[in-house]
């Protein structure tokens, strides 16, 4: 109890905690479940946009996809490197995820039906990682924090990128407009779920709160995204498919309809569009790639064993 | 250098089939991205497609300055029977071992092939090379160390190595067969001679491959020439142009 | 029996979406032909691919009755988005096991339906139904007798056929969703009630699909209408339309 | 000796020999070797058309394509079959093909490159194929010769259907004329090679012509595809690839340059274009089919357990 209270005016003090120091198991608990779902989240979330790779329709386009699933891909090295700072492995974490016993953020488990998906998701669903993520920079734990630094400055020209592709769509052709609103409208109402359920049904928050895991609720982000990219859509032209969106004159929020919080929580038990297609092909890598990963050990272990002659 | 209206029309196919060979090994490549056996080599297969692609941009932008015509246009609108590719790129994309030992023949002679480009009489080529070259070594010590760790590593790896080997390694002496307006090009210092090249090649991968155990095949199946394709060609190309040909009035992707 | 307007579109709905699902089912098994585990079954799958592209063109036609539409224009120029077809006959080939078990659930609501279209009000759905009916029955007699093979053969074919039904069992719900239009032609008696066959539908597969050894699965996610698709439609399309839509020029091919 | 005498008279009388008759041991030799290869010639003769069969451009010619490499399936049944009335087993044949030991019809070592080598395939290598099995259909053997006439009526639909393609495309846009003149100069001399080397290089010919296996020469067989379909193709305004093409006013044959037969004896040791390929696509189904039949098997066997109980 000692320790907690010095463990708690650290973080009162906005000091970071190193691996190295004592922490509470429920803090240890709390960061290797959301680092570690973080991670399999750049891994599964390679998923939906590397499949239109080979389908990008100019060489600039391709390029900045490939930087961006590479990106991603790295993002997922720095964070399972964060997570086993923590006493886990990363063999660990991937049994858990392709066991299916570890959860990844639920925005991946939709399809991308058409290449304007890839910008839409650019530009929406990494808006709003950057809102979780910038919060995630001032995290209490110091290695968490400081990939969310690295990881934020790559997603905000991401971000960017994926804005460019949607506006230039959006006042392209007709089949064009038409492609990115579809996408839009595919992709507007798990973006929004992606900040979470709201802070009355998040009952974690309070204590990561308290232990500077998070610094802002579910709803704070949620909002924060809202009102940057409400305005900018309307601008473009292009209209969120939600009847209740309004702009609130007094709290200068734009206000949403419901959302629908049933497919969130069947899709947080597995039973969205694209879970079990997920799972399967991290699998399928995962097998096929066994005979692989043997050769390598096979060989480094060869190669100990001559250095030792 | 001032380039004559032959020695032009020659460095605008020559650029070009250099591109093709980097689109199509860029595609096939792209299709691993996400599903490569661990997740260092997702990065490392991602990177590779990028600098490929990267690499038939420069290509292509050095053919923009000689003819004007458009890089995007070229990938994305030009049919299969028109490009000029070698086989071995297109060839579909197989297990991680026919992936890497492609890679790996691939790679062994883009580092030749660009050392001798360094010393190109036409500057912009020149300093093109030099840029690639300098990613090339890095693609080059990958696909070393995986064609030893494949072949050296287990039975199976050994066994897969071997087997990609038989059917990609004559496709790889098809990189070594000049276009039929290259001699002259070549007379005129702006592209190295494939020909002077093929031994140095055969020589040096021929080493490495026994070094790591495998046996380069005898004999099989050399295209004659850059118009030669396989029946895979037409599908990866209806994948790579489907979303750029999709709509007719788009201006711009 | 006369159609009014709205009947008219329902309609037209109907036989495009009964359609999308031959010829997606029909490209899916099309790309086993000449690559199937006997010679016997390159045949079977060949003659499935056919008969499947060829009641698509049943359908298509009785659609052109209505609306004067072109049914190669449906078929090769129509976009991802613009198909109505369930996911189940978009998923990826897989091995033998999930094209059998696929094919299985496919064709026991094929049948089902069939047998109540014969019936229906209007006069050239029952003519075709029945003539559909006729090879259908064919069709199931071939995927009851494979969920058996597979189900009660080797340990490797059971699970083989399991994993195959986990992934597939959920997505067989779906063709019993109806369209946004249906229920007016189901109570002018011109299609049957998906709704009503949906209970006989569960009850047969189970019992075939248990006494093969096999256990469908619980849950799992049930696409909501006809306009959801996934990530493997797009290439689908794209390999399939390839040649129709590579020449803008081209008036017939 | 007698009985060879007797033999060879009942050839001459035109008489057909069938399985449980006296034969030589030579003649059944060659009677294996060539029907065999031509099962095998059928079922490697799937891939190339094969693989358009998933971009057929538009339903007519999807079904009929189907419907096409569906005969050639059945083509190699009933051959296998023919060939199994000689005391060999379909196991023994496909053995014989995977190993590489057998031979297949050369023709199908060359890639279909574009939509309008279907076209040409039916046409020309089918229009090849005719004239050879119509010969064949007239074979001292009894099952061979009834095969190749059941084979031969469906062929010459086949033949029909690609006249009618390549005719319409003959006469289509620039870019339809273009590829389906693409194809005839990548399958005009392979196809002429088909008929087999020149008579004078062909040394099992006159054992052949005398037992009845065949009874017209290559050289013929040649002579007789090319005086039929040359006016054709020029008819169409399709050009040949063959600059000393003429008409002989004397013979009133077809007279075509020298055939590239170095290309030819490279292809038949293994060096074509895609003699790896097809092997590999045939040993690839062979592979991945072994536990299909396994399941076969054992459920056959254990359906006959049951029936015996």
């Amino acid at each position: 109890p000692e320790r907690l209270a010095e463990f708690e005016a650290r973080i009162a003090r906005g000091e970071k905690i190193e691996p190295g120091d004592w922490m509470p198991a429920e803090y240890r608990r709390q960061l290797i479940r959301m680092i570690s779902q973080h991670a399999h989240s750049e891994w599964v979330g390679m998923l939906p946009e590397g499949a239109w790779i080979t389908r990008a329709p100019s060489l600039r386009r391709k390029l900045i996809l490939l930087a961006k699933v590479q990106d991603e891909a790295g993002h997922g090295q720095y964070l399972y490197h964060a997570a086993e700072t923590l006493g886990v492995t990363r063999e660990e974490m991937v049994e858990a995820l392709l066991s299916g016993r570890a959860k990844y953020s639920n925005i991946f488990n939709y399809p991308t039906l058409t290449w304007a998906d890839v910008g839409i998701i650019g530009w929406l669903v990494d808006g709003m990682a950057i809102k979780n993520q910038t919060m995630l920079a001032q995290c209490s734990y110091g290695p968490y924090s400081r990939a969310m630094v690295r990881i934020c400055a790559e997603e905000t020209f991401h971000h960017k990128q994926g804005k460019e592709a949607v506006l230039l769509y959006a006042k392209g052709s007709r089949k064009q407009r038409q492609m990115v609103q579809d996408a839009l409208n595919r992709w507007w109402w798990p973006t929004l779920m992606m900040a979470g359920p709201h802070d009355t049904d998040s009952p974690h928050t309070p204590l990561l709160l308290r232990w500077g895991i998070k610094t802002k609720t579910n709803d704070q982000i949620r909002q924060e995204f809202l009102n940057e990219h409400v305005p900018e859509l309307l601008e473009a032209g292009l209209v969120p498919p939600d009847p209740h969106l309004r702009y609130d004159e007094k709290t200068g929020n734009w206000v949403h309809g419901p959302i629908p919080w049933d497919e969130f929580w069947k899709v947080i038990q597995g039973e969205g569009p694209m879970n079990r297609h997920r799972l399967l092909a991290r699998r399928r890598a995962h097998e096929e790639g066994r005979w692989v990963r043997e050769a390598m050990e096979a060989h480094a272990r060869r190669r100990l064993a001559q250095a030792a002659d | 250098m001032p380039l004559d209206p032959y020695l032009k029309e020659a460095l605008v196919a020559k650029l070009t089939a250099l591109a093709d060979d980097e689109v199509v090994l860029a595609q096939r490549l792209s299709e691993w991205v996400a599903h490569a056996p661990i997740l260092e080599e997702d990065i490392a297969i991602a990177n590779l497609a990028q600098d490929e692609l990267g690499h038939a941009k420069l290509y292509l932008e050095l053919r923009q300055e000689l003819d004007g015509s458009d890089p995007d246009r070229l990938v994305f609108f030009r049919d299969p029977l028109e490009y000029q590719n070698a086989i071995l790129v297109e060839l579909p994309k197989g297990d991680w071992a026919f992936t890497m030992v492609r890679q790996y023949l691939f790679d062994a002679y883009e580092n030749l092939w660009l050392k001798e480009a360094e010393k190109s009489a036409y500057e912009p080529l020149r300093e093109v090379a030099s840029r690639i070259l300098k990613e090339e070594r890095f693609h080059l010590k990958h696909s070393v160390l995986w064609v030893e760790r494949l072949g050296q590593g287990t039975e199976e790896s050994h066994r897969r190595a071997q087997e990609a080997l038989e059917l990609l390694f004559p496709y790889a002496k098809q990189l070594f067969i000049p276009l039929p307006e290259e001699e002259a090009l070549v007379e005129a210092g702006v592209v190295p001679d494939l020909k002077a090249l093929e031994g140095a090649y055969l020589e040096e991968v021929t080493r490495h491959l026994e070094r790591s155990g495998l046996k380069p095949p005898q004999g099989g199946y050399v295209p004659k020439d850059r118009k030669e394709h396989t029946e895979y060609l037409w599908s990866l190309l209806a994948e790579m142009q489907s979303v750029a040909r999709w709509d007719p009035e788009a201006k711009a992707w």
